[in-house]
């Protein structure tokens, strides 16, 4: 099977301060990788140059074996990889649904908008039905018609996962998705992720919370000053040294290992 | 002496909101006791981050009453309770001076303090929170989620508050930053005798160094107990803190 | 060479002094005051009508300086901290609309005829074969002076660390015990108190008249926008660029390209050129000259 | 009901004090007209608007008499382009045009309709041409504004100059409006010339001989053309010792004009124009008593018909055949003292 | 004083064009344009310049047209990753550049003569039926341009617009051209302006470097803000008010016999008073836009 995002030997520097030196990671069809690693890694940096929110230095990201590290982030989304933001900001003059119907972006040009043709009809009836099952899933049913930036921080979270769902996207990118958000939506998280797993859709996660991560992920890669340390299953996260000592910190290693025992 | 003045923080029916038709917290009430840590839990939106907001004064209360520390600070602007040393607060989001850069951020926080003593405290949070000391000359826009949640804290633990206002302090810390945090916040409670005031969705870490808790809902308080209570009741944890089946 | 670089001075001073509150403001509060180009012409009315009242030109011109700089004050708690709560483009019209309001009181009670200070008519000075009027030069000297000053408050007390924090985040700036309206505020007065000079001393070099705003607005405004939005020093390098490229456009000689001796390019051309030189600056550099912000998702 | 004509004058603006003269005469001429019984047995009234000196709010006010007050005919303005546009427009709309104080030769294409009380620059540019050339200037720097005046009278000017011999070293035409002409002056000033020629609108022309001033210009002869419209707004000691010529204002019986100015208003003639504009409202009440009615094809033919010979205060008016005056007296002259002076 | 009343509701009515097209942009798109009558400019000369030339009217429509797409396109690319005051400041540049343009290239423009004697559209018709004609046309223009910008805002092509106004990295994160946005908005926008130009030129029947004035995209913006940002109704109400203090203050200075820089005075003051008002009291405008119901 091909490797469905392919990132390699990426380098990435602001000014004189690097932040990611030769960092290499893949995501291969139907996984869930989480990316995890201490504050200022360069976890989300390297969601950014893979999203083509920002350029690397050197080094290349392929898609479906395609290159596009020099793509613009919009054509990038178009090729089937969509993300969220770890710090969501929202529109003050959309309300929730307008977001999350916005986030599907097929014939929006003028002239299909004026003339409004039966495809157009047809695709707005279908996004108005799965932007409701979607709000409805991650609980926003009863926000929907607020303006979208008067929701909680959490709740913008979860609209963010709704809009990148939207895009109906092969690849997921998520910037710490749940924090913020209340333990028992976490769960519906959980769920919601995992389903669409089974749905074909491949995950790339940036999470802290290691609940969460042993549960979704099927695998792990842990950045560390801008360089791989690990990769590896998520349940052998917990007895490895360098994740230990960057990341996990001993009393969460304790706390883990106890309850994996 | 009246029975206030046993609290650092009294919160008494106190209904507030954005707009004038929307009440967000409808008729909450509160105490914080001095050296006692509070953690506030529940569903997004249901309206922690506006008590915490009402309680430093950016919103003002429509009717109930806060005090801190025997004080009615309900119609005190928040700048002036900052100065007077009575109040720090971190607010959830946008919790940075962005073209600043991170030592800028940390002596603001210690503006009303004399130049040495200020110096002397951001070489002391340094030395707490090692993540700082590498990025004391970056803007903090440059920095990363959990740098930036690591500088607001220290920030407003600069002119060692008596009083502390953390909303959702450890909101994309990795697990280890949790741990020193936390550790922190609670060291800073038994150093210097703050009582602190915070709210947090990851409720099993920030319960393990809380006296006590409140669970709100939909602008109220629907539950409130001792931590540890909270922590070991199976019923509770499944309830509103979404422990897992195992 | 030397009357060349003595006009670019004295183009400089006058845009500078009322860039540089422009830009020193908006880092405060996040959008570009339109009106703020019409302090200057309510600065040069009031030293006129100082000294039409009998005060001597100095003095006349530092009451004219306090006034405006309280009207700048009166504006900004009155009107634009309101404007501000609803978005700083709301913002920016909202001072589009006191500086229409501002130009029709001038235009109301003063009228659109040009007037000028009673100075005595002197021949100008002659320092190495260039000519200054001693106008100008004055007006070249307090501008220094002035900028002098405002870049000593601004980069060495802490007036200015709390005035670049509060317009980095104001919700957190209040949180860390900033008097957000007090700042706004002694930044309104010293803004509005500086554009007074430069009005005043551009009207001194021309006359008092209502237009003098609007003539100033494109210029100043580029000035301020080629330096970066928001950094008072790069509104001075800003100005003095804008200030080059207008004298040398209309200082070459174009003669050599027609076969004439002498060809110039129309005056008319100078804002013209004074645009083109900013558009393609910024198309290299997106957020002016001498931007320092960090831009990350 | 009264009869009604319309006027369009710069009464702010760079032209204003002009516009201000040119309101003067013609409300001389309604009280004269009204004192004298009005026309058509009823009272003679001009509605005048206000052209800012902008040719879009020129047009307005044309718009305005012509389509509500519905005047039959309509004077003004000062500008050659604002007079152009402004005309083009009332003549499309049927009504008649007066050319009170515009002199560019292409006043005289506008189309029939239109009828200028004031000769046009082919004659006036000659007359200064001739007149720096008997000074024994050579080499003239020339500046002028950037409309229909000013492109005709350097043209005129430069052809009528270097017919005679000399020549015209730099010209430059300055765009109305500005704040400051510092760097045109700059220009002109580096082809080195003895003589400056210029004209300019009244508070432009002021901005300019300030600035002539302080860049030590004045050390060189400046002649102006028209130079009452070049001096009203600039101080005296600055215009002191300029010379120039300038249309002959008060012709063999103008006499009166000047003394009835005089005592209305306190002080001397502020510019040439007033009395143009006097004999234009005269012109007009004439035409529509002649008419019998204001109509306006009826006005129109008998403003020719008036015109054929007509007694103003600024000399006899007769049109040739594209309804222009056809004799125009210029006279020379020095600005000495606060005042302009025959020389 | 019915020809007063159709000079009154023509005025009107192209305005209000003009402020419905710079909505697409301003409203819709949050496209801070300051230079916004540069395009009603380049649509003006176009028809003043086939005059010129004596070409048929239809050739000068249609390079207005063209050529005002093409600069609103030039326009936008500029933009491609401008802040927003910076890029309201470079069109304000752009306008002017073009006005200078026009001030100086007599051999096109007539300079600052400008080009005067421009026919009105149905000159072959009576004077006062032409005129009657001319409303209807730019009424029903007026009318078409209402509806369709109003189906643009409410479709898909303005629900992008909006977000991209708003937040404009999450519309890039879900797949969204800004860039394209921008152009096809600014194009459309520039379009609309240069047919409302175009009115303008036969109307006024003359055209010059003073149609061009930076203040006169400030009036266009006054008119779209008091009548509130991003509605169309509200543009058109916004349009109403402020043409109808600019024709009324002359009637009101003849009345009240006061000087027509008191005058000028009153009229601008006005305008000023009631969009300072507007935007402390109703800041969305009279008609606010308001959070769409699906
Ligand atoms: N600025 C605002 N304007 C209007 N309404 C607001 C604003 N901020 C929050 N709200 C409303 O108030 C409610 C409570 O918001 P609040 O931020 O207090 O929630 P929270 O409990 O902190 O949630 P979270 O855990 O997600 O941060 C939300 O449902 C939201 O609709
Ligand atoms: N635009 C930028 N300019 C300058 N420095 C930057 C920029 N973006 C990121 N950095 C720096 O790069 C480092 C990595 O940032 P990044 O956001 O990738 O961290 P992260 O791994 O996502 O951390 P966290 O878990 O705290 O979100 C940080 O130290 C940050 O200061
Ligand atoms: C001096 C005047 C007779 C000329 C007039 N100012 C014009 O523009 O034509
Ligand atoms: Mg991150
Ligand atoms: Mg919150």
């Amino acid at each position: 099977m091909h490797t469905l995002l392919d990132i390699q030997n990426i380098h990435k520097a602001f000014g004189g301060n690097v932040v990611l030196q030769g960092a290499s990671l893949n995501v291969m069809p139907g996984e869930i990788v989480g990316l995890l690693g201490p504050n200022g890694s360069g976890k989300s940096t390297l969601l950014n140059v893979a999203s083509g929110f920002a350029r690397s230095d050197s080094g290349e990201v392929r898609f479906q074996g395609e290159d596009i590290s020099r793509l613009p982030a919009h054509r990038i989304v178009q090729h089937g990889m969509a993300r969220t933001f770890q710090l969501p900001s929202m529109p003050s003059r959309m309300s929730v649904l307008e977001v999350t119907l916005a986030a599907d972006t097929r014939l929006h040009g003028v002239w299909s908008t004026l003339l409004r043709p039966r495809a157009v009809r047809e695709a707005e009836a279908e996004a108005l039905q799965q932007a409701n099952q979607l709000l409805d899933a991650l609980l926003l049913t009863p926000v929907k018609h607020l303006a979208a930036s008067a929701i909680s921080g959490g709740q913008k979270k979860l609209l963010s996962i709704a809009c990148a769902l939207m895009a109906r996207p092969k690849l997921l990118m998520l910037d710490e998705p749940t924090a913020g958000v209340h333990p028992n939506l976490r769960r519906d998280i959980v769920q919601t992720l995992q389903r669409l797993r089974g749905q074909g859709i491949s995950q790339l996660i940036v999470e802290h919370d290691m609940h969460f991560v042993r549960e979704v992920c099927t695998r792990c890669v842990v950045l560390d000053r801008g360089q791989i340390v690990a990769d590896c299953k998520p349940e052998e996260l917990s007895s490895h040294p360098q994740v230990i000592e960057a990341y996990l910190g001993r009393a969460a290693a304790d706390a883990a290992q106890m309850k994996a025992a | 002496m009246n029975e206030r003045s046993e609290k650092d923080i009294d919160v008494r029916d106190v209904v507030a909101g954005y707009s004038a038709e929307v009440d967000i917290l409808r008729g909450i009430s509160l105490t914080v006791a001095p050296r006692e840590i509070v953690c506030i839990l529940g569903p997004n939106g249901c309206g922690k981050s506006t008590l915490l907001k009402t309680v430093a004064g950016f919103l003002r209360p429509r009717r109930g009453s806060i005090h801190i520390r025997d004080e009615d600070v309900g119609q005190i602007p928040v700048h002036r309770k900052v100065r007077s040393g009575t109040l720090g607060f971190v607010p959830q989001t946008d919790n940075v001076f962005g073209s600043l850069t991170t030592w800028e951020n940390l002596a603001l926080g210690g503006q009303f303090m004399s130049k040495a003593d200020c110096a002397q405290r951001i070489d002391e949070l340094c030395t707490t929170y090692p993540v700082l000391a590498r990025k004391l000359g970056a803007p903090a826009a440059s920095l990363s989620g959990g740098e930036r949640q690591v500088l607001s804290l220290a920030r407003a633990l600069m002119p060692r508050p008596r009083v502390l206002l953390l909303d959702e302090p450890s909101a994309g810390l990795s697990p280890k930053t949790l741990a020193e945090v936390f550790e922190a916040i609670s060291a800073t409670r038994d150093k210097e005798g703050i009582s602190v005031l915070m709210v947090e969705q990851n409720a099993m870490e920030a319960l393990r160094i809380s006296d006590r808790a409140y669970v709100l809902s939909i602008g109220t308080v629907a539950l409130e107990n001792k931590a540890r209570v909270l922590m070991n009741s199976p019923e509770m944890r499944e309830l509103y803190l979404g422990g897992r089946p195992h | 060479m030397f009357q060349f670089f003595l006009d670019v001075l004295i183009r400089t001073a006058d845009l500078a002094l009322v860039a540089v509150g422009l830009s020193a403001v908006y880092a405060l509060v996040k959008f570009p005051n339109v009106a703020h180009v019409q302090y200057a012409v309510i600065g040069a009315f009031l030293t006129l009508t100082g000294q039409r009242m009998g005060l001597p030109f100095a003095v006349a011109m530092v009451v004219s300086c306090l006034l405006t700089g309280v009207l700048a004050v009166f504006l900004n708690t009155l009107v634009f901290r309101r404007l501000l709560r609803s978005g700083p483009a709301i913002a920016m019209i909202g001072s589009l609309a006191v500086s229409m309001v501002i130009v029709a009181l001038v235009l109301g009670i003063a009228g659109s005829r040009p007037q000028r200070f009673e100075f005595d008519i002197v021949a100008p000075l002659v320092i190495a074969g260039a000519r200054v009027s001693h106008a100008q030069a004055y007006s070249i000297a307090v501008a220094v002076a002035v900028l002098a000053v405002f870049t000593f408050v601004l980069y060495r007390t802490s007036v200015g660390r709390s005035m670049r924090a509060l317009a980095s985040n104001r919700a957190l700036a209040e949180a860390t015990g900033i008097n957000a309206a007090a700042i706004t505020n002694q930044i309104s007065f010293v803004s509005g108190a500086l554009a007074a000079v430069g009005g005043t001393m551009l009207a001194m070099t021309s006359d008092v008249h209502v237009n003098l705003g609007t003539d100033l607005l494109l210029p100043v405004f580029a000035a301020a926008i080629l330096g970066g939005l928001g950094s008072p020093l790069g509104a001075v390098a800003g100005a003095l660029l804008i200030a080059i490229a207008e004298t040398s456009v209309t200082n070459m000689n174009f003669g050599w390209l027609v076969g004439q001796p002498l060809a110039f390019l129309p005056v008319t051309y100078i804002g013209a050129a004074s645009f083109i030189f900013l558009l393609v600056a910024l198309i290299f550099k997106p957020y002016g000259l001498f931007d320092r912000e960090v831009r990350r998702v | 009901q009264d009869v009604t004509i319309g006027a369009v004058l710069p009464l702010t603006g760079a032209s204003a004090s002009i516009g201000e003269d040119q309101r003067r005469g013609i409300e001389l001429a309604t009280e004269r007209v009204n004192a004298a019984g009005g026309v058509l047995g009823r009272k003679l009234r001009v509605i005048i608007e206000d052209s800012g000196g902008r040719a879009p709010t020129a047009l307005d006010g044309a718009k305005k008499l012509v389509t509500v007050d519905k005047v039959p005919v309509v004077l003004g303005e000062y500008s050659s382009g604002i007079t152009i546009p402004t005309a083009q427009y009332v003549i499309k709309e049927g009504a008649s045009h007066l050319n009170i104080g515009s002199s560019s030769p292409r006043v005289r294409d506008i189309g029939v309709g239109s009828f200028s009380l004031i000769g046009l620059d082919n004659v006036s540019a000659k007359f200064a041409a001739t007149d720096v050339y008997e000074q024994k200037y050579r080499k003239a720097a020339f500046i002028a504004p950037n409309n229909a005046y000013g492109q005709g009278v350097a043209e005129e000017f430069k052809k009528a100059f270097e017919a005679l011999g000399g020549q015209v070293v730099t010209s430059i035409l300055y765009t109305a409006g500005q704040s400051t002409y510092r760097r045109e002056l700059q220009q002109i000033e580096r082809s080195a010339p003895d003589v400056y020629v210029y004209s300019a609108y009244g508070q432009e022309a002021a901005i300019i001989n300030r600035e002539a001033f302080d860049l030590g210009l004045n050390k060189t002869q400046w002649y102006a053309i028209y130079l009452t419209m070049c001096t009203t707004d600039t101080p005296a000691q600055i215009a002191n010792g300029q010379l120039g010529m300038e249309v002959s204002s008060i012709g063999p019986n103008g006499k009166s004009y000047e003394e009835t100015y005089s005592r209305k208003y306190n002080e001397k003639m502020k510019s040439a124009y007033g009395s143009y504009a006097y004999d234009g409202v005269m012109f007009a009440a004439a035409a529509i008593k002649q008419a019998g009615s204001t109509d306006n094809a009826k006005v129109r033919a008998a403003l020719s018909e008036v015109g054929r010979k007509f007694e103003g205060v600024t000399g006899e008016i007769s049109f040739d055949q594209d309804r222009q005056r056809a004799v125009q007296p210029y006279l020379r002259m020095r600005y000495q003292n606060g005042a302009v002076v025959s020389r | 004083m019915s020809d007063f009343l159709l000079h009154a509701v023509t005025v009107t009515a192209i305005y209000a064009l003009i402020a419905v097209s710079l909505n697409i942009q301003a409203g819709y798109a949050g496209l801070l344009n300051l230079g916004h009558i540069a395009f009603v400019g380049v649509g003006a000369y176009a028809v003043g310049i086939a005059h010129q030339m004596q070409w048929h009217p239809a050739i000068g429509w249609m390079l207005g047209l063209a050529v005002a797409a093409a600069l609103g396109f030039f326009v936008s690319r500029l933009g491609r990753n401008l802040g927003a005051d910076y890029w309201g400041i470079a069109t304000l540049a752009v306008a002017e550049i073009v006005r200078t343009f026009a001030l100086n290239e007599d051999w096109l423009t007539g300079g600052a003569q400008g080009i005067s004697g421009i026919p009105s559209m149905w000159s072959s018709m009576s004077s006062s039926a032409s005129r009657w004609a001319f409303m209807a046309t730019v009424l029903v223009t007026l009318l078409a341009a209402a509806a369709l910008t109003s189906r643009l805002g409410a479709g898909r092509f303005g629900r992008s617009l909006r977000l991209m106004r708003e937040e404009p990295s999450l519309a890039t994160s879900m797949g969204y051209d800004l860039v394209g946005l921008k152009s096809r908005a600014t194009v459309t926008s520039a379009m609309m302006a240069a047919v409302a130009g175009a009115f303008l030129g036969h109307y006024v029947s003359y055209v010059g470097p003073d149609f061009m004035l930076a203040s006169e995209t400030f009036m266009i913006w006054t008119m779209v803000m008091i009548g509130g940002l991003g509605n169309v109704a509200g543009v058109v109400i916004g349009a109403l008010l402020v043409q109808g203090i600019y024709i009324s203050v002359p009637f009101a200075r003849d009345f009240l016999g006061i000087g027509s820089d008191v005058a000028g005075a009153v009229r601008l003051g006005l305008i000023g008073c009631l969009l300072l008002a507007c935007l402390l009291w109703r800041k969305d405008g009279l008609l606010p836009e308001t959070l769409r119901k699906l």
